[in-house]
């Protein structure tokens, strides 16, 4: 059985990502007025979810995904993954994120990736805070910044991402040649890079620079009320995480419901907080810190996502040559 | 007749467990990379050879050092009557709970930033219980005299235990090492965390390659140079078990335990400095839970206990620490079931034929050998196979679990079976006892203790399994070492504080559990491995 | 009626440890196996108790073959040379282990513990453990366990051997008793010629896996079958000799030879045929003496030319050049 | 000069296991240690070879105390009950393992392994592997590789008291002609008093730790120290007599006692003190009888009152009331 009391078999099996977070309250909720229980199964990161279900396409997993992320999208699509559906939610403002001529992946949230620094660390040594990616070769900020193995690590992938979408194919090798120079700390994951190397943390680390999400510091406010942390908004990529119907879904009606439900109010409402997200619903209001804290970059970086597709283990590769080679 | 019929049976549940929750999958999902192209390529790539060197090498050494860690406490504990053998048993255990992520950590902080070195010392962290409870328990039932022999011939203490010790405790070396070296060749949270960019071994490409980038020739092609190295370990610790098993008689530990003197003070000695090693980095979590930016707090625990921990997890600490013994139990269960009756099969095939026996010994440990990975998403390709598509069930967390803490029981329990006097079953024969009954009248109390300390081993392995557990667990039960994976992985003070409290929880849950399981007496000395 | 085995024969592999043995035990004997390590008797015991599968022949019991019925089945005790007692039961728990097995009730149970712990002399030791037993008292447990739920036969594989010397001659003399006063059916398989002849009624001697010879004590002791079985029964020196009138003679003079056919006949000398005596016909230097608790074994060279072993009181006192006489009861004739 | 234990007192916690041992052995002189199970025969021998701590007292050799020297100095063979050979070695391996740990060289460490091996009658075993070997071929081994390197002082624990009793009784004799053959000073534990009789050249009995006497092996046989040694070596009866000039008297008649100091005395019966003779002056009803390889032992209850053991020839016929008489050689002498 799912969560929540069991309704008559009306059930949808929503497949989504680790970090899915959405509280029982409002699935049970959901479960009251729609007759539709959620039963959530989560499976890894984005990249594991949408490999999973290309995997069991044949006989689906569950009737609706959530988590496949820009990244993947491509692939999800190639694969034929999912269904049509456009939710009349997706109106409200998710419609803006959506993948240019595509009408199965509705978005559900936003979550960029941007360089966050310590602001306290680089006033107390004087050091200007960078304002691009561009800055960050300098020999001012030696030794100063951590970011993720890509192979390993999604935020990593999305700031490789946006070096190659600044840099461009001819320019971001050399770039990333003289972060190397600089300094650059590659850790596998964000867990250690950001709590352990990341000075603006709460493991007080010894780098004020390091690659996160431009929410992150709504989580890093002071006792003095005051944020520690700060988002470079310039030079941040772009994720967006869609939701579907699967082809070969049982329950294409929950699972459309499902889908609804995601882009409605109250799920879109708890996005912030639960996840660390951005809703992509227009006119959903964000908690108090986050206002503070942590804008949604007003533009930010992007890939087409079947270069993206295309291109990525080639990246990869070219990647580790540069930086550990 | 019917004892052959029985031991069919009794060989056919654990193996057909292991088929339909291990060989299946796995072939599944290999078969699925070897129809794709470029299988051959990823063979021919001198790169994927520096990746099967270095996760050999840094495997080999890490079980080096395990060795040389854990000798001297397995000496501590089989061969000294000092205060507090108790004590160090339980701490050896407390590393194998911790998450690798939350060690790795550890270590990155106590050793700057890892490398090698950092991978070598934690993956040995890890295994330093496996070498000490092993050795120890062939050590324990060692007669002394032997040495004693090599001494009054004029061999030193030191030259007295490298010519007749040594050779003596092989084949429980060997064995003990071909489980580390497993555990090693095998790591990923720990190689990942540690490693950072540069350093990678098969089981991380591997899962790269499935998880990241969906190349499953690729994927497969290492999981067969990654298959091929562990049956070879296990073929080195077969060899070297084999000498063992008969030579073992059951001997009084109170013989062969004294107070130590002299030089073996100096052994005593670098035991302990050892258990000291093995609880920095333990105490390392212990503090970093406690400390925030401002000060000592104990915001992590109050948080865990309450709302806090339920907004973000969906349960609180104590929550998630009831559905790990929740879990962990029937897991533990399922394993001692499946486990004891292969120990059983194997105990009475070895009379018979022991190639057999060696075989299917090797076959039960396999699955610590293959990656969490390969197993999970092989589940995905074929349990939906079984009735109820058990894809999503969370029926598949114990049983994923009891996949690796069988092998465990069965190394544990399997060298009491063997060292019982046969004679001892035909004497309860003699009198009437039914061959099941012989095995409850005399196998079972006899093994009693080994199969308790199989137990607690057991447990702790299950408490602390998280890469099938984290793909299979329900979201509104996560375990500890999920709740904590989760935890870790968003930013702000509260949460990091809350998963390290409940990496302290996890070790409380830990010693007690396993002190509650050893502390139960049965009349036998453990003769077990672990 | 009781046991009987027709042309038993046990493979280990390709090897044959025990081949076409023809052998009875009625109601009441005792049977004593003897022969020398390696020789199949543990297999044979085995073989009877259902432990080891016969190659052919058969093994019966009142007339009825054994061979479909398993070990727990057949009702005959075991007693190892170890007593194999269980070690995490205490001495009643091992001896009412058979009782429990065939369902008898606690109360009844512990009657004939006690009954059982006394008969073995050692009442009151139920609730002991096992390890703090000696080795003798240990094989006394296991005795008392084999015997608790009435065996129709029971097999004792070298029961007292792992014991110290005077441990093992009360104890072989004490067994003697205690299984004429159970009744007991039993074959003792031992590899010490005293011990078989101080606990049965009649022996069976083994070598090679066939039988040689079986008899009473005495008469194996006197007339062993060949002079293998003269020289694992104590024979060191064989001489010839010939019988007549009820005497026979050799090379060493002439001795009493009841029962033996005239004609020619060796003689198997053991230590005690020639003791020292002042009076003695025969006389040789001493080569070698050893102390023996009660006596001093010499290696003598007669004068006649033979090698021998002798016996001397410790008390004596022995020249160089010493005179012996020939005693009947320390020769064995083989005809 | 030789080994010298002084006030020797070894503890287990705080138990003694040994208390207040005094005993020398000469150099080239093989003493035998008697004794009950568990009376502290292998402590004792463990803290000769350094393997056990004394709690006070002192062992020396030679004269030097050897308190500070640690058990690979002290150049001490020692030998145990089961051969404890290094299973991971061949017998060559064995055998010169000693060697090895004093550097002699490859050279002659394989010319004294063949010498020895000749030594104990296993030429040519070399290359076997030791769990290849019999119980008996194990011990030799065990007792070649503690002579290897020519220890000052032989230490054998039980060496022979897991072997057979014929191979037991062969290897008995043939250690007694090697350890004099090898002109080794040796201490043997042993609670076999035949085997303690025929290799050693003094017996020291000891009883719940401590010494109780030490003699020749005919000192200690007929003059037991008390009555529990007597016991021990194989009295079943004391009856007390009166010794006066050279004879001892008792309720069971006369017999000579030499060297006995006139006074009250103690007289200890083994089973070979009472003879059935038809001319004998006791009589007795025959209660019980077992067969000995070459006698029979009996129970009598003499007509004087006690119940003694007695000893029979093979060959006797036996009505229920029967005469015996008093061998001398049979008795002890308790002053
Ligand atoms: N399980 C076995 N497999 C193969 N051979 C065996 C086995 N058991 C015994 N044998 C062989 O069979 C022969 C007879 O052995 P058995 O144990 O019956 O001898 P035994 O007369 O009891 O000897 P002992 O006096 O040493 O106990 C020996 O040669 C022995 O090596
Ligand atoms: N390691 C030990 N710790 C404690 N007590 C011991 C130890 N070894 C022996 N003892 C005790 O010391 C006493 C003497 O033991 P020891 O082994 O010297 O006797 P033994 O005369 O050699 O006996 P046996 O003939 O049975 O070998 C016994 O009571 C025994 O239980
Ligand atoms: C390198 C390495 N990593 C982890 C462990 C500990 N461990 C072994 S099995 C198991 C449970 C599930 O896999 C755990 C936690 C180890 N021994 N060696
Ligand atoms: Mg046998
Ligand atoms: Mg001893």
């Amino acid at each position: 059985g799912g969560s929540g009391t069991d309704t008559g078999g009306n059930k949808v099996v929503l497949v989504t990502h680790n970090s899915f977070a959405v509280p029982q309250q409002v699935l049970d909720e959901f479960a009251k007025q729609s007759g539709i229980t959620v039963e959530v199964s989560r499976r890894g990161d984005a990249g594991e979810v949408t490999n999973q279900l290309v995997l069991t396409k044949s006989n689906p997993l569950a009737d609706a995904v959530y988590g496949i992320d820009s990244t993947y999208a491509s692939r999800a699509l190639a694969q034929g993954l999912l269904q049509p559906y456009r939710s009349p939610e997706a109106a409200k403002g998710a419609q803006r994120y959506a993948l240019p001529g595509d009408d199965r992946l509705s978005a559900v949230d936003v979550g960029d990736v941007c360089l966050n620094m310590d602001t306290g660390f680089l006033a107390q040594r004087g050091i200007p805070e960078p304002t691009s990616l561009a800055d960050l070769t300098d020999p001012r900020y030696k030794d100063l910044l951590v970011v993720q193995n890509p192979a390993t690590s999604s935020p990593g992938l999305a700031f490789l991402f946006a070096t190659i979408a600044t840099f461009g194919e001819q320019g971001w090798a050399d770039y990333w040649t003289k972060l190397k120079a600089n300094g650059v700390k590659v850790a596998s994951g964000w867990e250690e890079s950001y709590n352990q190397d990341f000075s603006g943390s709460a493991g007080k680390g010894p780098r004020p620079l390091v690659v996160s999400y431009a929410s992150s510091p709504s989580a890093e406010i002071g006792q003095d009320g005051k944020p520690r942390t700060k988002a470079l908004l310039g030079g941040c990529y772009r994720q967006v995480e869609y939701a579907g119907v699967l082809s070969g879904a049982k329950n294409v009606e929950g699972a459309r419901k499902v889908v609804d439900f995601l882009l409605s109010e109250k799920v879109q409402s708890q996005l912030a907080e639960q996840m660390y997200v951005y809703p992509t619903r227009e006119g959903v209001a964000l908690p108090q810190s986050w206002q503070q804290a942590a804008p949604l970059p007003a533009k930010a970086l992007e890939l087409p996502a079947d270069q993206v597709d295309k291109d990525r283990e080639r990246w990869l590769t070219q990647w580790r040559s540069v930086v550990q080679g | 007749m019917r004892v052959k019929v029985a031991l069919g049976v009794g060989a056919a549940v654990p193996l057909l467990f292991l088929v339909v929750f291990f060989a299946w999958p796995v072939a599944a999902i290999l078969g699925l990379g070897l129809r794709g192209t470029g299988v051959g390529q990823v063979l021919a790539d001198p790169q994927t050879w520096d990746l099967v060197a270095f996760t050999l090498g840094q495997a080999a050494a890490s079980t080096a050092v395990a060795l040389v860690a854990g000798l001297p406490i397995a000496y501590l504990l089989a061969r000294c009557a000092v205060r507090g053998r108790g004590l160090v048993r339980l701490i050896v255990t407390i590393p194998f709970v911790l998450p690798t992520l939350v060690v790795g950590m550890a270590f990155r902080s106590l050793l700057g930033d890892g490398g090698v070195i950092a991978i070598v010392l934690a993956n040995a962290f890890f295994n330093v219980a496996v070498v000490a409870r092993t050795v120890g328990g062939l050590w324990a039932n060692l007669d002394r005299r032997a040495e004693d022999a090599a001494r009054a011939l004029g061999a030193s203490r030191w030259r007295a235990f490298t010519s007749v010790t040594l050779p003596a405790l092989a084949p429980a070396i060997g064995s003990a090492a071909a489980v580390a070296f497993l555990f090693c060749a095998t790591s990923f949270g720990v190689v990942l965390v540690l490693g950072g960019a540069e350093h990678r071994t098969l089981e991380t490409e591997i899962y790269l390659r499935t998880v990241q980038l969906l190349d499953l020739p690729g994927a497969a092609a290492l999981s067969l140079v990654q298959l091929a190295a562990v049956v070879g370990a296990l073929l080195v610790g077969a060899v070297a078990r084999r000498k063992r098993e008969t030579a073992l008689t059951l001997r009084r530990r109170t013989e062969t335990a004294r107070r130590p003197e002299g030089g073996e003070w100096a052994v005593v000695g670098v035991a302990v400095t050892v258990v000291g090693l093995l609880l920095l980095p333990v105490f390392s979590l212990v503090v970093r839970s406690l400390s925030t930016r401002d000060g000592w707090s104990l915001a992590g625990y109050t948080a865990l206990a309450g709302d806090a921990a339920r907004s973000t997890l969906g349960v609180s600490g104590m929550d998630a620490a009831t559905n790990s013994l929740r879990t962990a139990f029937d897991a533990t269960l399922l394993a001692l079931v499946l486990g004891v009756l292969a120990a059983v099969v194997l105990s009475q095939l070895r009379r018979r034929q022991g190639r057999l026996a060696e075989a299917m010994d090797m076959v039960l440990m396999l699955p610590l050998g293959v990656s969490a990975v390969t197993v999970g998403f092989g589940y995905l390709v074929t349990m939906d196979a079984l009735p109820g598509d058990l894809r999503s069930s969370p029926v598949l967390v114990p049983f994923a679990q009891a996949l690796v803490v069988m092998p465990l029981v069965v190394r544990m329990v399997l060298p009491v079976l063997r060292a019982i006097d046969d004679r001892l079953r035909q004497a309860a024969a003699s009198l009437g006892a039914s061959p099941l009954r012989v095995w409850r009248e005399v196998d079972l109390p006899l093994a009693g203790r080994s199969l308790l300390a199989a137990t607690g081993f057991g447990y702790v392995v299950a408490l602390g399994e998280f890469g099938a557990t984290s793909f299979l667990a329900k979201p509104d039960a996560p375990t500890l070492p999920v709740a904590i994976s989760r935890l870790i992985s968003r930013p702000g003070e509260l949460n990091v504080q809350m998963a390290y409290a409940s990496c302290v929880l996890l070790m409380i849950v830990t010693v007690v559990a396993v002190a509650l399981i050893e502390r139960v007496r049965v009349g036998t000395e453990a003769l077990g491995e672990f | 009626m009781g046991l009987r085995l027709k042309d038993l024969t046990v493979h280990y592999g390709s090897v044959a440890a025990v081949s076409d043995v023809e052998m009875s035990i009625e109601d009441g004997e005792v049977v004593a196996l003897l022969g020398p390590s390696g020789c199949g008797k543990s297999t044979l015991l085995r073989a009877v108790a259902g432990l080891e599968r016969a190659s052919s022949g058969t093994v019966s019991w009142d007339g009825a073959d054994l061979a479909g019925v398993p070990v727990h089945r057949r009702g005959f005790g075991l007693v190892f040379q170890d007593g194999q007692l269980f070690p995490h039961r205490d001495v009643a728990g091992n001896v009412a282990f058979g009782l429990r097995m065939h369902g008898v009730d606690r109360k009844h149970q512990a009657e004939r513990v006690a009954e059982l712990l006394e008969l073995v002399g050692l009442p009151g030791y139920g609730a002991r453990r096992t390890t703090e037993l000696s080795g003798g008292e240990q094989q006394r447990v296991a005795l008392a366990r084999a015997l608790a739920p009435r065996p129709k036969l029971l097999l004792l594989d070298e029961p007292l051997s792992a014991l110290d010397r005077a441990l093992r001659e009360q104890l072989a003399m004490d067994l003697a008793v205690l299984l004429r006063r159970a009744g007991a059916t039993a074959l003792v398989v031992t590899h010490d010629h005293d011990e078989a002849f101080t606990l049965a009624d009649r022996v069976a001697l083994m070598r090679k896996g066939k039988l040689v010879q079986t008899g009473t004590p005495a008469e194996v002791w006197r007339r062993p079958a060949d002079a293998e079985v003269a020289a694992f029964l104590g024979c060191t020196v064989i001489v010839d000799g010939v019988v007549a009138d009820g005497r026979a003679t050799s090379s060493l003079g002439s001795v009493p030879a009841p029962g033996v056919v005239d004609g020619p006949v060796r003689l198997g000398l053991r230590a005690s045929a020639l003791r020292t005596d002042p009076a003695g016909q025969l006389t040789g230097e001493v080569l070698q003496r050893v102390h023996r608790s009660d006596h001093v074994r010499l290696l003598v060279r007669l004068d006649t030319g033979p090698e021998v072993e002798a016996t001397a009181p410790v008390t004596a006192a022995l020249t160089s050049h010493t005179r012996f006489t020939l005693d009947p009861d320390g020769i064995a004739f083989i005809t």
